[in-house]
């Protein structure tokens, strides 16, 4: 089964290093944040020989998963029941919520999601993400545009060109840090909350059990609550990786 | 052997049949083998599907009366507050209403149903416009600057070598990214308008490399024949020099442009929906990865097909004076 | 009609330096038929092509009926329609019918009517003997009538000099007849020309006076009987040797 | 006016610094305009970058004495344990320990500082090897295909013209796709394997063109004289016409390597990080967006210019012969 | 030598159909020299190409020193080094130089070491006339030269016959001279020959037989003196009279 092969060949772990602060590249081109740390306990919780951080880009990372090309996708991937029809999700290990980063002109004119449901607003998010979902979902009739990158999103509408960027409140948080400050206004109230789960490939109970497992483990004896410490309620990292 | 054989060429169409049919059987084996879940019926609703539109009532009224007409079915009412009658269509089987019923205003009468197009049909049309307004322009940015580049004003070269060189040397993506968040920016130009731009000043660059070689193909003593009769540098170009490269380009200008459709995806950095990217969001939803990609590269292929078949039957013409 | 006074043509390239016309004097009266011949190389091709500025010229004047194409003042492409010239290659347009090859210049640079135009064409098609031709593509025609055909298109800008630059030297033998009967034809009539030939008989029958040119330069200038029967220069001596 | 005169060309020169001059004023003024907060500060770090790394104790011990040696102190140690001394060496101005200090296993005795290269160093090497490594073998069936191509055997040319048209019709993103998850899995084949192979197929299919055209290219009386030495077909094709195609297709060639450069930036959804995906990745964690971009565009043009540098010394060259 | 029978070459194309060389029998003994005449298109380059098997045939034979090329059993790489040929346009190979040129068939495909076949090239290239130019590329060299460099390339492979179309016609008239002098040399050595050329002059003096084609059919085989003075056939008389 999975789990013998992992013991001997390692663990491999798909992820887009594009989705602060999950997982991210530093300086110097190596992959930190959330999941990778969290990859390197369940490694060795698993006693996997090695551990293998594989940078995917996100089109590709599901095919890598069914095609075995990594045994787990930690990659911030929220849990959605279409999702689940191809992949099985652990039980989820975190929760986030869709906030929005707004262009400053509109500070005041617009105090919630709520109120940029209009067609004369320009709302954007990333590509294939549950922003997105939560965008064209939650916020149907402005119009929708989606980026390859939250960058670019963060961007236009830093410069004005879109109204609204909606993203996870962790992301927005920094990019408000550090692209935002008296550019943009930040409504960090968040209006879903989203499931955030590993994923594996279909068929495979023994390893789903051993990662919920690992789950419930970590949760218990305070590793957990020590990174979710480290990357969400600090930001020392950012030194690290700009 | 030196005399002519009408060997039998059927053998070899035979094998060629036999190698394909193993190639096909061979992928076949292959998506066995890859632990996934094929669910094609998935795909057709990305072209097209069938929406319904709920029909209510514009008003608090009573229904005066059902008529029913085959599929469809038309309800008849009158306003309680008074005024004149409304006629409303419904689907017959979604019916949700009987004669002198009492309905109040926006309740569900029924509904009807439309077909309307899917995210594909959508992108592929993004695809197929952006690529022809770019490649359009791209033709006459590359004319002019294939032009210059032959031109003997050494400001006039040296602007387009360095256009060229530019636009040759670094990815369309970084220039689209540019174009789009820099100029587009400054000048608030368009997402579609930065989009067609930029595209067009990438293709009008590899033109330009064509259209020089095109009228650099044509030999001199054509320029000196028509020169020796009086014509202007002009005339030269435009009755004799232009006519006859433009023969010769349309190959290259042909398989330019059947990039500029595959290099037109790159768009979605700006936002932009095409035949790519409207696959890519509907696998990040269905998670249908392969039978979409399949659909997308397919439809790729058709439009090239199309575009080749063109370009054969084009040159067909233009050979009637060789 | 033709003067040209200390024609000088330099070509540089390679890190050679070719003297192609080098101090050349002569002129041609008007009616006056003269025949330029010379080894391969001799400059008797960029001679004929400065003549109607189809190159640019380092020194020296060209007097095309009273004006002079180096100065500066000159409309070069007015002076070059007055100028016919027949190229070895014919260089007919391969992407125009035969009556379009006649018809395009008339309408472009004399800008004549369509019917005017197509009228001239045709009444000089026929008296080149290719009238029949009129609505084929060159590449179906054979040399010799391709050459016609480029004798027309010429003459149908009414020059007052035609340049011929080795006419006959691209055709098989039985062709090069056609062609120098229309020339003949063309001297008759009184038409002012400059033939670069190998064609000796037609030097002889033609001809006023025949050039010898070598390395750039023209060594002989005499009437043709004189010429062939007793050339002065040793090269040209040594030439007529090789070719006759 | 025919006379030749050397008409002063600096005027030109002139103008075309003045434009430029306005073209990069025009830039930076845009950058002015646009709210963006530069800071290239931060890009060289990504190069290279001064890395420490901290030198410990091998074993619990005591220091026997420290020479300084300039920028570098040498650390003798002499185990508790007993056994043989250790010699480590630090920077100086990091040393954390004294003569005679007792130090445990593991304990920081001071750190050593490297230069390392940094991701866009890295993803530039990959773009650059992967992109010779797949033209290398694209070349190789390139011309084997165009060889096909040509051929009288009609089972050769169905092939050669299937695979061309299929891979010129549809995306590359679509190819390394579909080429790595699916042959990839079956064949078990390494990403970097795999991304090569679908970049050598895809470039392939444009070189078999490219190598065909130039064969036809040469005039056939180069082969007939060959033939009629007694020469056979590939005796011929190898001491004729490719030596002499080969002039020919060089240009062509290049252009689509340079192409090639370009597209080998897709390879990044197979999880290779070339140098666009390194760029990409470093703006999503720097912010520095158009710093980055900027500085991926200046590297691709590098690499474009060096090679075109090398294509015109490779074309003076040949053009021994002519 | 050379025994033809029946040759027929049919060129299919375009909708029409051409037979280029026309049900043709004739033969060639050795160390005969024979001259094809015939107007444009009549099908001697056609008809010269067939017998070394450059063109495949439609019907008949060509035995070659008494192999039969037709025959499936024969390996025509083997007859065509036995049969030299040189073309109207040269042919040199321009990515190598003079000594290349000559030297590369033998090596390739006689299989002599390099100093043997650079010796041999030599020797033939002083024959001609141009050792001097060993070096330089093909480029380089007048036409004249160039011809003369093909038919010692053709020479180095010691054929048994030697096929020439048109050597003459591409070149300047100063220089048709000294290839047709190689030639002659050729012929008073002996070897077989068979020449399409426009030359009289040449067939006067060197050809034992005239052979006059016209669409695809010989339709006079006699000796020059007999076919230059007393041509039976009309279509001869009247391309006589063109040429001459
Ligand atoms: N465009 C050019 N660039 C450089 N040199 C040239 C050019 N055209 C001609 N020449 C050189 O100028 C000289 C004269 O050439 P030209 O063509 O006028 O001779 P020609 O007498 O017409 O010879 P031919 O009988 O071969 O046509 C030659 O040495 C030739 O190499
Ligand atoms: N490859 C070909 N395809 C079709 N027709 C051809 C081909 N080669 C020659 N022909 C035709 O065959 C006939 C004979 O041609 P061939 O070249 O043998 O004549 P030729 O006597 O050598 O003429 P020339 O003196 O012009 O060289 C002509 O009508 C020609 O159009
Ligand atoms: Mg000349
Ligand atoms: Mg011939």
């Amino acid at each position: 089964g999975k789990l013998e092969q992992i013991k001997k060949d390692g663990l491999r772990v798909c992820l887009e290093p594009a989705y602060m602060p999950f997982e991210i590249t530093n300086k110097r081109g190596e992959i930190v944040g959330f999941d990778p740390d969290l990859a390197e306990l369940m490694a060795q919780d698993l006693g996997a020989a090695k551990l293998e951080l594989v940078s995917t880009a996100w089109d590709g990372i599901i095919p890598a998963l069914i095609t075995n090309k990594c045994d787990i996708i930690m990659s911030g991937m929220t849990i959605t029941a279409e999702r689940a029809k191809t992949v099985d999700f652990s039980e989820p290990y975190m929760l986030v919520g869709q906030t929005v980063l707004l262009r400053k002109e509109l500070a005041g004119k617009v105090k919630s999601y709520k109120d940029l449901d209009n067609k004369k607003y320009k709302i954007a998010s990333k590509l294939g993400t549950t922003g997105e979902i939560a965008a064209k979902k939650h916020i149907p009739k402005a119009q929708y545009f989606s980026y390859e990158t939250e960058a670019e999103g963060v961007m236009e509408t830093v410069n004005g060109r879109v109204d609204a960027f909606v993203y996870d409140s962790p992301y927005n948080l920094v990019a408000n840090v550090q692209r935002g400050e008296g550019r943009l206004v930040f409504l960090d109230e968040p209006f879903t909350t989203e499931p955030i789960g590993w994923a594996i490939a279909q068929g495979d109970p023994e390893f789903l059990k051993a990662i919920n497992g690992f789950l419930v483990k970590i949760k218990k004896d305070g590793a957990y609550v020590k990174l979710h410490q480290k990357w969400f309620k600090n930001t020392d990292w950012l030194q690290d990786v700009q | 052997m030196s005399l002519k054989r009408r060997s039998a060429q059927w053998p070899w169409h035979g094998l060629l049949v036999v190698i394909l049919l193993g190639l096909a059987i061979g992928l076949w084996m292959a998506t066995k083998q890859v632990n996934y879940e094929w669910r094609w019926e998935r795909v057709p609703q990305y072209f097209a599907y069938h929406d319904e539109v709920a029909q209510t009532a514009p008003f608090t009224g009573r229904i005066v009366k059902v008529h029913p007409d085959g599929a469809y079915s038309q309800v008849e009412m009158i306003p309680d507050a008074g005024g004149s009658r409304a006629i409303i269509t419904v689907e017959t089987d979604t019916l949700r209403v009987a004669d002198g019923a009492q309905v109040t205003e926006d309740q569900e009468i029924g509904v009807t149903r439309h077909w309307r197009v899917g995210p594909l049909t959508e992108g592929l049309w993004v695809t197929i416009w952006i690529s022809f307004a770019s490649g359009f322009i791209g033709l006459i940015i590359g004319l002019v600057t294939g032009l210059c580049r032959i031109s003997k004003n050494p400001a006039l070269r040296g602007l387009a070598v360095l256009y060229i060189e530019l636009i040759r040397g670094t990815p369309l993506l970084v220039q689209i990214f540019i174009f789009y968040f820099f100029i587009g920016t400054v000048l608030n130009l368009d997402r579609t308008v930065a989009g067609i731009g930029a595209l067009s000043l990438f293709v009008g660059a590899y033109t330009a490399e064509i259209i020089r070689a095109g009228i650099q193909s044509i030999p001199k003593g054509q320029t000196e024949a028509a020169r020796s009769l009086g014509m202007s540098t002009a005339e030269t170009m435009i009755h004799i020099v232009l006519p006859q490269a433009f023969k010769r380009v349309l190959p290259p200008l042909a398989g330019q442009f059947i990039s500029l459709i595959k290099d037109s995806s790159l768009v979605s950095v700006i936002a932009i929906t095409d035949l790519t990217k409207s696959g890519r969001e509907i696998i990040t939803s269905s998670f249908a990865t392969f039978e979409i990609w399949f659909t997308v590269a397919l439809l790729y292929l058709l439009i090239t097909s199309v575009l080749s078949q063109l370009l054969f039957w084009l040159e067909r013409r233009f050979a009637r004076s060789d | 009609m033709i003067e040209v006074k200390n024609l000088l043509k330099i070509f540089e390239g390679r890190g050679q330096v070719v003297r192609a016309v080098d101090d050349v004097s002569t002129q041609v009266a008007k009616g006056e038929v003269v025949v330029v011949i010379g080894p391969s190389g001799s400059g008797k091709s960029t001679f004929l092509r400065c003549l109607n500025g189809l190159e640019e010229f380092d020194d020296g004047q060209v007097i095309i009926d009273g004006i002079d194409i180096a100065s500066s003042a000159t409309n070069l492409n007015a002076v070059r329609r007055e100028v016919g010239m027949v190229f070895q290659h014919f260089n007919l347009f391969p992407h125009k019918t035969v009556l379009e090859n006649v018809t395009l210049a008339q309408r472009v640079v004399r800008k004549r009517k369509a019917a005017e135009a197509k009228d001239k064409a045709m009444a000089l098609l026929t008296k080149v003997g290719i009238a029949e031709k009129a609505n084929e593509y060159p590449s179906r025609l054979s040399g010799g009538q391709q050459q016609r055909v480029a004798i027309a298109r010429a003459l149908a800008m009414d020059p007052k000099v035609m340049l011929f630059d080795e006419p006959t030297s691209a055709l098989d033998p039985e062709m090069v007849g056609e062609v120098l009967d229309v020339m003949k034809q063309l001297a008759r009539e009184g038409m002012t020309m400059a033939v670069v030939t190998h064609e000796m008989g037609f030097a002889r029958e033609v001809a006023q006076r025949v050039l010898f040119m070598d390395v750039g330069k023209v060594l002989e200038d005499a009437p043709p009987a004189e010429f062939f029967t007793a050339p002065k220069e040793p090269r040209a001596q040594a030439f007529l040797k090789q070719v006759l």
